[in-house]
């Protein structure tokens, strides 16, 4: 097995993989004289085309990913990205488009983004859409912001938003990054929010609270109008995570459980590919009270005609340079039109089974800290494993063994060693019964054999990976320092 | 089509399993209250031949192909090696989630490193993380992790940064207590040094200033960056035409301590805006600070070169509320695109490419002002795109022009009424000689 | 760009090692007497921008899109689903060789070996080669394995089997000693059985008889293969139009020995011809006669499930002028697409598709054969194409037609000169019934 | 590990990975009784679209490929295969153009022929070609028809074609299905066509000798315009195998060598891709004599427009259903116009460059048989190793643990043990680099470890397969019999 090098390790001064046409107007010799030109651009390689395409290919092959098996990576939503999508967004109608072009001469473009905004509202219950969030964390600050635009407005931007501890991170980094302070709600002993808590915390400086629903356990807040109720009577705005939207559709519908602002993860529920950490679009759905606020530039429709509404009054402005990840869109766009109405209630149930065939083949075998019922996802823990000096982690690097990607581990806080697994509607019975099987090996493993567990994987392209060693001294880029890989 | 997988006889066996009798009868926690009592009200499922078919009619309802443009501002037209379309499209590319399991990630880990390591060599710095959103935002973060940094709270903005930009950071910044002056700019195009000077002072956390600016000009990075440092403010600087690095110098070795931006040119389509790939980069010193990914180097138990993503106390998932940034998702398959572009093209090959836009972007702007009436309405030097005067015929002109599907450019008015009348004109080498040579017989016709 | 690796110092070294001074001394071999002494005279070297715009042109110049085409004639226009362009331009799939090295080769084995399952199972065979290069190969290649099979000389061919394969078949058998005799068609478009019977006889190597034949009419395989057999002599049915074989009956089924044709409907573009996908099937029995590749099960040294190329002494690597046939590289990722495009439609799928087509057939015969002065050439039943005998008029209709960049069939007078004036028209899942409503209208219009 | 299973064991009913759109015209539900119709297709698959995905995506990583790494498989010219040819092969002006459209509606489908046989007859120095044949047998095949045509008409067909004994299997069996016999022509000391042989065997009834140049042991026939000279004195024509033309293009041109036939590989020396073992294209060249009787329809020049002419009297018919592999050809068009003559010329040179620092560096490890100058490639063989029991197979499949694909073994027949390697132009030098340690390291292990290389591969996806077993009893096709893979 060779191991890849870094492209810097093979360049060499005078391979080529492109050549650019002649420059066909006259050259003007002098002309860079005028300019802070640099010399060279140091260190910057140059290798041929064969070995771009193998350094590329060789690269990719060493990734799991949802085209190659199971990802029931929790929270994330990993299901099949299909592929007639990528072609649409791959259409030169659409990437040629330039976003500056005068509205006349872009009209398929608007007409996406409407569609897809209007789409979006009748799926969520909203009033209306921007689609400017480029993912799920920037439609949090941005919904955020709304709420405090709106409350500014009023008088007050209030000091604090409230979320509870089963929360993903990025809600509380969002809402410290909006100008507002944490307070962390507790979780009751079902895995829902703790009324009485809440109750405690939701004061007249509260700007909002973050929930999402269903939680990061899966698990359906079923006193969601109660919440909204108690929220709004104290003048806060009920903000919802729609992350995990994905149990919901056709099923149930956020604006009618009375939230006010919620943002959507196109790259989760609606099957646009995470392409190993983005590109994705966490569009933003409010309530007409909070429709002045919307970033511009906004679409509307005129005549029969779509046009860009650039600037509106009380508009907070911009968050993103353009319209958003447009191509993203149309993916999300086109998987909207195939499944239809039907398909994607359809999607919300099955993605529900699958994920209950899971936690029921599970039950037994791993710790579940809230028996509650759940929806799209289940959260175990390596409590039982732990007996044997097992941790999550190390039930999570055996799974590769396998041939299945571990699920989530980070979160939520509220469940110690923490197995969140997510299996989406897309799976096929076969994998998951390997999961499960796989699973349940590692039980018995665990109990049997620790040592396999914790210095696992065992065959994957590299081994357990130092994480601790690279904090400790960073390595962020490649110079001439770095050691070049050994064959094995 | 639902893309589900399951058999009938699957859904059928693991309802038994589950030991429920409907699938309804999974979503009992849901209280009936909030239930949706009717169907979606949404067109009728597509096939994918009539999805394609309904796609390409909304393709085809946009300018391209058959236009001839100039339009550019923060979004460019550039050739895409073939390569970069096929190897990003693979499949272990475009369908992982965030490299969180190392063991099994390791293409997109080292694909990230490869970026790091090309961004920072472009802009001249240490470290460089694995990308933002995109320009605008990577401004905004510029902004916010100067303030973490230096704990002032002034913010001086050149007028010149892409206006875009401008008003992200405005809505950034809006609810933290950070102050916004704007700084000007000369007849040159360039930032008003003087009233720069007049405007730093020790509460400045950061004089922000873009090269190639939003109207084409080079600025002079090392004098403007000078100043900020004599009131120990720090340097940020935009490149929202990140082609422009392939020539220019680095910022980094001009005194900036954070570079910010947008590298679209590289190997991603205008995508009517989107996605693009905002990048940043600093100092070693400043690394705490930064937002996003960062991909480092280490080694597995048998001590076998590997990399993870690392100094993630950073980060929202670790920190929550004290992390540096709210992002996760960010555009990592973008900076693949990026890096399969820049890796192809080469050193070589980016410089020239870099070096074809100045000259050209100078022969638009002789034969465009050749034209009577026409002129350039700053002194300083363009890299690709340069700003025009238009003289009053202009209206007309631009009508005839677009009759014949000709794009001139941006109109600044609306951004900057100052401008009013002036037009920006991107000149890139997709241009061919014969399309400026059009541009500037059409407008000669146009405004006889 | 010559796409070459070596650096500069890389060829200096490289020629030291050797022990030569320059890369001319590199082909001291050649002698003097045969060595070009100038450059070839070749248009200078393209960069990939000027290459795409160049071919870009010369793809401008046919005929599509904006065209709606009746013609088929063993070319046909179906549905390619998009998973199969994206699954098989995988590298992997693209760029190795024939797998000689099994070991390494495991995916396009097991590509192969589903290939010939499927194939199997369509043309109700046992055994399938990997593929042939085309229709009309696979029909001559069928010919000369019926000769070996029972050494007789004399085949019948089917008049009504496609002209391009019954040419090739005259081709390929003129130096081998065999004796051609063709076999009309009756008024209904099949095979004149009446004629059959009387050219049949104990020399009789074969009687080769397509459906959907030539003019888009099912034949009556049973009866036909029940004459052949009474005679000894071997069926070889012809298929042309492959998706018939999801809903017609398996010729393996109504006696056919050798199923040989084309596949180029599963997956496979127009491409002005080619690649497309030769096929043959045939009875266990016969397999050592079989000619192509074969992938076969097997196991590895820990006892795993493998696939293997097999059976090749029947082939010319190994048995040289005794090989079943000369075939060598053959049409292996041709057979990977329609192996990812029999498996994405599905057993349904397929069936529904070739459904339609028999369907939509049928209604654009009734429509254009109530066009006044148009008839069907024959009483027989199309799949998805049909013969129309063409009023006196037809030729200005023609020109009308193609003014409005509408194809209606291919005329058949060249190489059936009885058929003067008769077109054929091809209709599959792709003409949307405003499509056909359009030929027809556009029809009844130009003969007014 | 989980190995991929066969789609058929995966299928099941009620799954679907696509849908048609809906029949738009009436439905004759009657209709089908009037044919013979299937109930259904036995065993056929039934499978959603990620399990295709999957499938297939999984199955292309147990590939190896060029774009994965070294194939220096001799005779076989595995270089670099270009992307933007591919691009180029798939603008839909090519792939939707119908072959019997009428010639004025694919006249740009007729120029990219023309202008690919006006090229290869500026490279090869010949006077015509076809571009029919789909592959390099398939033009072995025409050009003997070719020749067989012209002496048909001349009076006598004639009754043997000469080979000689280091050829290509394709050859005996191209002249044995173009009705000829076959008769081995013998290889000198050198490594080339014995003369005296030559002049043995060439009567009267010779119809043509078929040369390879350079031959398969990558030598030069330095002789070869003595060899066209006698072989045409004495009526015969001389066909060459132009597989190996990648050491030449520029250097030097078969027509140049009085060679009356050739035959190119366009997916060797033209780089169009492999595909697995194909689609390839092998066009035939030959001198004015022969033209006449090319298969029909030609592409001709017509008052600046290009015309296809059907009918011509002497033509031997067709070998093909259209006009070729056309989409093919245009990748090897698209090759020819970026390599340009200076490129092509390079070609060749890096080509035996390669090729003779490869042979330098593994002198003295490995026999040479034959110690006469090589071009593109060199055969060594097996002989040293066989002192340890270790067999050309044996290096052939430790090779694959070292990551590069073995070398050709199967020809030429005079070296026994023969290992053919072919690095072409495109390879790194790092590639090169690493392939001399590897057979270094095996030239070592054969002697100090045999076993380790009998039972090669270790480390590749399936262990050394049985071949053996394979043809006792073959399984051709997947029944419900077939056992299903297990997980190990
Ligand atoms: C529950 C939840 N909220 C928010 C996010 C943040 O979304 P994004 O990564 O798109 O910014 C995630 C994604 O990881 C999530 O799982
Ligand atoms: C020397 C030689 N001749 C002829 C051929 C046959 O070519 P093809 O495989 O294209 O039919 C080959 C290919 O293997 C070859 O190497």
């Amino acid at each position: 097995m060779i191991r890849e090098p870094l492209i810097f390790e093979i360049s060499d001064k005078g391979k080529r993989a492109f050549r650019l046409p002649k420059l066909d107007v006259p050259f003007r010799k002098d002309l860079l004289s005028g300019y802070p030109v640099r010399e060279e651009v140091e260190g910057f390689p140059q290798v041929s085309e064969v070995e771009v395409v193998r350094h590329f290919t060789r690269l990719s092959q060493t990734n799991y990913a949802v085209d190659i098996g199971f990802y029931p990576l929790g929270s994330c939503t990993m299901k099949y990205n299909p592929k007639v999508n990528d072609r649409a967004a791959s259409l030169e109608g659409f990437t040629a488009a330039h976003p500056l072009a005068p509205a006349e001469l872009v009209q398929g473009c608007l007409e996406v983004l409407k569609r897809t905004e209007e789409y979006l509202c009748e799926i969520a219950g909203m009033d209306a859409f921007t689609l400017q969030p480029a993912a799920g964390a920037h439609g949090e600050l941005l919904g955020l912001m709304l709420i405090r635009a709106r409350l500014t407005e009023k008088g007050n931007p209030r000091r604090t938003v409230l979320i509870p501890d089963s929360a993903h991170g990025t809600n509380p980094s969002s809402a410290h990054i909006s100008g507002y302070q944490v307070r962390v709600i507790n979780s009751d002993q079902n895995g829902r929010i703790d009324l009485a808590d809440l109750d405690r915390a939701m004061t007249d400086e509260v700007a909002a609270l973050m929930v999402t629903n269903p939680n990061t356990l899966g698990v359906f807040e079923t006193d969601i109008k109660k919440i909204a109720g108690l929220v709004h009577s104290r003048g806060g705005f009920l903000y919802m995570d729609g992350a995990n939207l994905n149990a919901l559709t056709g099923i149930s519908r956020p604006g009618d459980m009375d939230v006010d602002v919620i943002h959507i993860n196109l790259h989760k529920t609606f099957s646009t590919p995470h392409g190993g950490g983005g590109p994705g679009s966490g569009p933003v759905g409010v309530k007409k009270v909070l429709e002045p606020y919307l970033p511009c530039p906004v679409v509307g429709r005129k005549d029969g005609r779509f046009v860009l509404e650039g600037d509106r009054p009380k508009s907070i402005g911009r968050v993103h340079s353009f319209h958003g990840n447009f191509l993203v869109v149309v993916k999300a766009l086109a998987y909207i039109l195939t499944l239809g109405p039907e398909g994607l209630r359809e999607m919300a149930e099955v993605a529900v089974l699958n994920s209950n065939y899971i936690r029921r083949s599970l039950e037994g075998l791993y710790h579940l800290k809230y028996e509650t019922p759940t929806l799209h996802e289940c959260v175990f823990s390596d409590k039982l494993q732990k007996e044997h000096g097992v941790a999550n982690i190390d039930i999570a690097k055996r799974l590769i063994d396998y041939g299945v990607h571990p699920p989530t581990m980070s979160f939520p806080l509220i469940v110690p060693g923490a197995l969140m697994i997510e299996p989406t509607e897309t799976e096929p019975r076969r994998d998951l019964d390997l999961f499960i099987q796989a699973m349940t090996s590692i039980a018995r493993e665990a109990a049997e054999n620790p040592e396999l567990l914790k210095s696992a994987p065992h065959t994957s392209f590299v081994r357990r990976l130092d994480e601790t060693a690279a904090a400790r001294n960073p390595v962020l880029k490649w110079t001439g320092s770095v050691k070049p890989p050994q064959a094995r | 089509m639902s893309y589900i997988s399951l058999s009938d006889r699957d859904k059928k066996e693991m309802l038994e399993r589950i030991g429920v009798s409907s699938l309804e009868d999974l979503f009992r926690s849901v209280p009936d209250q909030v239930k949706l009592k009717r169907k979606l009200d949404l067109p009728p499922a597509l096939t994918e031949p009539e999805l394609l078919a309904w796609m390409g009619e909304m393709a085809g309802r946009n300018a391209y192909g058959g236009f001839l443009s100039f339009l550019g501002g923060g979004a460019y037209r550039h050739i895409i090696p073939v390569a970069v379309d096929h190897l990003s499209s693979r499949g272990e590319f475009v369908t992982p989630y965030t490299p969180y399991q190392p063991e099994i990630s390791q293409g997109t880990l080292q694909v990230i490193f490869e970026f790091q390591t090309l961004v920072c060599q472009l802009a001249g710095m240490d470290v460089a993380n694995a990308s933002l959103y995109d320009g605008a935002t990577a401004s905004a973060e510029a902004v916010l992790m100067s303030n973490r940094l230096n704990n002032r709270t002034k913010i001086l903005v050149a007028r010149s940064l892409h206006p875009h930009y401008r008003r992200a950071i405005q809505t950034y910044t809006r609810n933290l207590g950070l102050e916004l002056v704007e700084v000007g700019f000369t007849e040159s195009g360039r930032l008003d040094a003087a009233g720069l000077k007049a405007k730093l002072d020790d509460r400045t956390a950061a004089v922000v200033c873009q090269s190639p600016n939003y109207f084409g000009v080079v600025e002079d990075f090392e004098t403007i960056f000078g100043l900020a440092h004599g009131h120990q403010a720090l340097s940020v600087a935009v490149v929202a035409e990140a082609l422009s690095l392939g020539i220019l110098e680095a910022p980094g070795r001009q005194g900036a301590d954070i570079v910010a931006g947008e590298a679209q040119s590289f190997g991603l389509p205008l995508g009517f805006g989107g996605p693009y790939l905002g990048f940043m980069a600093c100092a070693q010193g400043s690394v705490r600070q930064l937002p996003g990914r960062l991909a480092g180097l280490t080694s597995d138990l048998e001590g076998q070169r590997g990399f993870v993503l690392t100094l993630s106390t950073r980060e929202q998932h670790i920190r929550r509320e004290k992390a540096t940034s709210n992002i996760c998702t960010n555009q990592a398959w973008c900076a693949l695109r990026a890096t399969i572009f820049l890796e192809t093209l080469g050193h070589d090959g980016l410089r020239e490419m870099a070096c074809q836009n100045i000259q050209k972007a100078h022969y638009a702007l002789e034969q465009l002002t050749a034209v009577p009436g026409v002129k350039a309405r700053f002194s300083g030097r363009p890299f690709n795109e340069f700003v025009l005067e238009r003289p009053r015929k202009w209206a007309e002109a631009d009508a005839a022009l677009r009759k014949q599907n000709i794009l001139a450019g941006v109109a600044l008015e609306h951004d900057y009424p100052e401008l009013k009348g002036c037009i920006l004109v991107n000149v890139t080498e997709m241009h061919r000689r014969e399309d400026i040579d059009r541009l500037a017989g059409a407008l000669r016709e146009a405004l006889r």
